[in-house]
């Protein structure tokens, strides 16, 4: 991100409005971005959502084949999430292998649908070590324009959500993903001394940390990541995460809809 | 793998009265919708659905060329990537180009060439992204005619667009626009991409299996199709600018858009 | 090519002998340069062939292997064909994965030979869906002095035709490849406005458009590939389709003696 | 792959006293020796173990940042490269870094960056690398504490040290320090950094399932075994500092050392 | 290495002391430094020692599993070596894919293990054609102060003579590895007309040739490799053999202790 | 792997009388041919027959050296690529460099580094390329042959040629000039180069088992090879050099050559 340069008259009217507790685009602190979800986007995925988050858009499909299990774990199924940031959505994204950037954003959402057990490994076994379901969750970044932690986080359960296991490689119907969790992520920035949530791509390049909490439906914690060089207070971690409860909530409901 | 003995060793792809599997006339091109200027990022972009395809295109530049030895310092360089997206096909692609994708990146970016200014931007590249988001056959085609409105959506000089489009032979009759069905067991494809108003060939591929005069069959039936494509082109570009347009009325007016 | 300078001065000889018929090296402009083929040049290889077209000296090894026939074509033999651009052969080639240009080569000539079923893919099958014969064609290109489509089409069709399927592998005797067409490539450039075959190396580095036309015995069109930044019209290339037929049947006497 | 059958299927992390497998209290660490100038090379260095963990740490810098394209006019790059030797972990680890190494390169970058005085040094790079040489879950946190430990010994200008510690939860207790077979089994894991004199958090990420009451907790004993951790650092910074003024005054007197 | 600069005045002082026999660290010319050998260093590996000579270090661990025999060596067990110049040790060491220095280091390494049959391969097979054992041995070079060749060979050494065969993969009770010979490397460097033995990095730096022997218990040649652009008269080469084979009986008896 | 069954477990590698299987005496080379200046592109080149191996040799410069950061402001950088053609050996080896080739450029480039005037032509590279076209066991010793003609034929100041060969072990008996199936089956193999006039050893390696004698006897063996090897080297000068006159002295006069 650093190639590109931001004003430093832009960095500091930013820094102003937000210390006064105002932002760039007449959001208040704790208020995220419009959420549209489309999910089934594509036709030729077994589950997809197109997420937009203001102008951030991810695109995220499932592609769901069969395979062999891992062998430390012969009763569950596969699971493997990738991340492209392709040069269409920013000047500052580069064709080529992934950056730590693509695999830190990859690796995030993964674990928030994992170590959540979001999706039941364990039934989509099909013959223990020999044959199990395998899903490729790709998260294709379309418009960057801030945040893809929690627009990648939403377009990824949205895809699950209404992902099938496709019939024709087993026998029977189609059957829907058995999902027995939805957790929601949510990010904040810090900003000097304040914290607004869902930054923008301005808010993200001049900000001095970085929180995502991911909660579920019970309000528990799922998941976390700090991110940049600045640093928060154990009093601003714990702000972060009660925030992050309460907007999940909002958010789980748009993507449950 | 597993569906493999459901493949009809024959498909009968033209039927007694001419229609295709799909309904269509031999000389009759899938519906298109072109939509131009739908990602903030870029400096300019479409949309395009093509039948069951759908491809997004997105320019960067004129901007500066990077890594700097590779600046012409008589002209712009036009670079093009085509991508597929893994989800794009119905057996997970793995992120990344593989040949067939370098290949068409190059002749694409070659088409380009042959329309952009490039004598008034020394040093300087042109950068034109194709994401293949939903792929049933002809994506270079439909890649080619978006990434074309996208130039001129980015304002990139060019001595006129280019439309593109491909015949082919599907049991023995030449045909237009092929799917993917008609692809796999036809008997030849031909994609080419012109210059609409002057008739200059730009792209041509072919392979499989034409006699001469079906070739020029083909030819003709493209050449039409193209014409017809350039309209949708122009027509995009329309809405796009009265779109524009009636936007900045109303923000001069301080109506929220 | 670009990093290697030709003066200005050359490039205007060239292109005002070529403007009144004639060619640096005393060509006619549908002349192509001394073919000299060497069948069987590596002892290694189940076959092989030199090629020399004028200066440009190819040497294309085919090995031949039993292995696993892919999912989706059972009974089918599988053939793979890569190109390397050495840096011995020319200043401008570099070490390294194979860039974009040995890429479409490879992938040309590949079509070439494939799309026109030349070997008999079907009679490659030993135990369906078990066991077939593996191909590897290798293009080693030796010495560059332009028209590499051709010398390497021409070397690789007669490396094939020499071929053997090791009987050491399977038992019994060797066997000549099945081959059931003899498709031969035939590439013209465009310099300005006039039109050449079998372009040399100073040809080529100036030409504004190649076409590469491939015909069969009976004179059908196999393949096409246009490249370059500029671009042919319809006469043109209709011109270049039937001139590459004509030229194509003293190559492919050569190539079968 | 042999012994997948020997896993048990349920492990009582802790008995009934409170006690874990390895006869540790819930809010116990395991013992950990820090050692700092363990290389010579390098321009600082130390050398940790931490129960069966066995990590180096080695700075270089500041030194002049290449590739120069990376060079920040404004201040030093901190950068951090986590690796674990191929024969530290039970199965051989293939060498170079897997997306898990990209990624707490990353975070341990950014914690690292916080505290060093990066204006003094625009234009340099301060690099960090950590090596695992045994594991045995923590490395991460380990690494960063002996990395820590390097920076101060190679002089580097810093606010404070960075001491890191994790704790979780087993069999539904919050516990700190996890080791392997603990994380393996376990329910969270919460790996966090923190400048002891200020109590800023610079590193933090959790995965698993916890309340937040939970969290508190956690956060409480990690915060606990940091400040534990630091007297740990300083101590093995005093021991250098003494060995070395020692060892000079040995050496001014002639006496080799 | 050429980018780290001696000074020319470094340069000449090492270069007078040799000529004169002398050596800038006191040692005599066919005097090696002190080796340290600690084997059993890590718990995670079935065989590992570390290898200090004078300054440099080296950590070599030996990973054993069961795996399938290569096709034309189906009695034999498989051993692979590999060599990190991590940056850690030097900083002319970079990231990244192994360079021809540390190819040519375990290549090396390699054959003086391999080709002296050191470890009797037979008595590596379990199943002849299905399962035998798999040794990996890798290298990781910690710090470097001169001599790679020499330390990561007598690491290697080391850290098989101490290798265990685990039961776990087979039943029965862990096994020694079957060692049959003891060769040890002794390199030496020519500067200018004078040769020295070990040498450090001062003087590997400045060093016009370099030769290392490997000689066996009984006093046969068993590897040999030049390396640099210098020369060595025939005489030279006698002479560095037979000094070899001195200064590795003392070596052997280290590394056998 | 099909035919494992049929390797032999012993074999006679020298009869009764003294021969070996192609009926060689032990002190005999194979049958040599070296060519200088076959290549048109190349600013030398030389291809050479010995025995079954045919390697080409392409030698490019003194020509800038890029990238840049490499050149040395004393001297040229002379660099070395040794490759194998995918179908030079009996199973196809992938394209691009294995570890055996970086190894062998390696210590190629440095024998060559000997011998070259390297100071009169500070910041270039001397790029010399060896192409194995068919191996037969010996391909550096007859690539670095060939590699001396080609430098001599581009007119890069050297000291003299350099003259390689190998020796080794075979049924208990030293040997020269080991083919394919004697170095597989043999006790050792020791490949030199020598710099004739001088007698000076630019290139040794050595792996198997030798006793101090039996090398004195391989490295006499060698050298006096490598004295006749050195003739021919010449020999193909000399008739490239007239040849080269008498084409000069008739296309001179008018006649097409």
């Amino acid at each position: 991100m650093s190639s590109e340069v931001v004003s430093e008259l832009m960095r500091e009217h930013i820094v102003k409005l937000i210390a006064s507790g105002k932002r760039a685009d007449g959001r208040e602190p704790e208020e995220v971005r419009k959420l549209t979800i489309e999910k089934n986007y594509i036709k030729t995925a077994e589950g997809s959502a197109r997420a937009r988050l203001g102008n951030t858009d991810v695109l995220v499909g499932v592609k769901i084949s069969t395979g062999e299990p891992y062998p430390d774990t012969p009763n569950s199924g596969v699971l493997t999430t990738s991340a492209e940031l392709i040069p269409m959505a920013s000047p500052t994204f580069e064709s080529g292998p992934p950056r730590p950037e693509a695999i830190e954003l990859a690796r995030v959402v993964d674990r928030g649908i994992r170590e959540t057990k979001t999706v039941d490994m364990a039934k989509l076994c099909i013959v223990p070590g020999e044959k199990v379901w395998i899903l490729f969750i790709d998260i294709h970044v379309l418009d960057y324009d801030g945040n893809l932690f929690d627009a990648s986080s939403y377009g990824t359960l949205s895809a699950l959500s209404c992902a099938k296991l496709p019939a024709k490689l087993t026998g029977g119907e189609d059957q829907p993903l058995p999902l027995d969790h939805w957790p929601v992520s949510v990010t904040a920035a810090k900003i000097r001394r304040s914290i607004v949530f869902d930054p923008g791509l301005d808010e993200e390049r001049i900000a001095d940390a970085r929180l995502t909490v991911t909660t579920d439906e019970n309000g528990d914690i799922r998941a976390m990541q700090k991110g940049l060089s600045g640093s928060f207070s154990y009093d601003e971690v714990r702000y972060v995460i009660s925030t992050a409860r309460r907007l999940g909530n909002g958010i789980r409901e748009i993507i449950r809809a | 793998m597993e569906d493999i003995e459901h493949i009809p060793k024959e498909i009968q792809l033209v039927d007694d009265s001419g229609r295709r599997l799909d309904g269509r006339a031999l000389d009759e091109l899938r519906p298109i919708r072109i939509e131009a200027g739908v990602l903030k990022r870029a400096d300019g972009s479409a949309y395009i659905e093509w039948g069951d395809n759908r491809v997004l295109a997105a320019v960067y530049g004129p901007r500066e060329a990077h890594p700097r030895h590779l600046q012409d310092p008589a002209r712009a360089l036009v670079q093009c990537r085509y991508n597929m997206a893994p989800f794009s096909v119905s057996d997970r692609k793995r992120p990344g180009p593989d040949r067939r994708s370098v290949e068409i990146s190059k002749v694409a970016g070659e088409a380009f060439a042959a329309v952009v200014f490039t004598e008034q931007f020394p040093r300087t590249s042109v950068d034109i992204f194709i994401e293949v988001l939903q792929a049933d056959a002809g994506t270079r085609c439909a890649g080619i005619t978006a990434a074309s409105v996208a130039l001129a959506d980015a304002g990139v000089p060019m001595r006129d667009l280019v439309a593109s489009c491909a015949s082919g032979k599907i049991a023995g009759q030449v045909a237009l626009d092929l799917n993917k069905e008609e692809d796999n067991f036809g008997d030849a494809d031909c994609p080419m991409a012109v210059v609409p108003r002057t008739g200059e060939i730009v792209l041509l591929q072919m392979d499989g299996h034409l006699m001469e005069d079906e070739f020029d069959r083909a030819m003709k039936l493209s050449m039409n199709a193209a014409m017809k494509i350039y309209e949708m082109q122009k027509e995009a570009l329309r809405r796009r600018y009265v779109v524009t347009d009636a936007e900045a009325l109303l923000e001069e007016r301080g109506v929220d858009t």
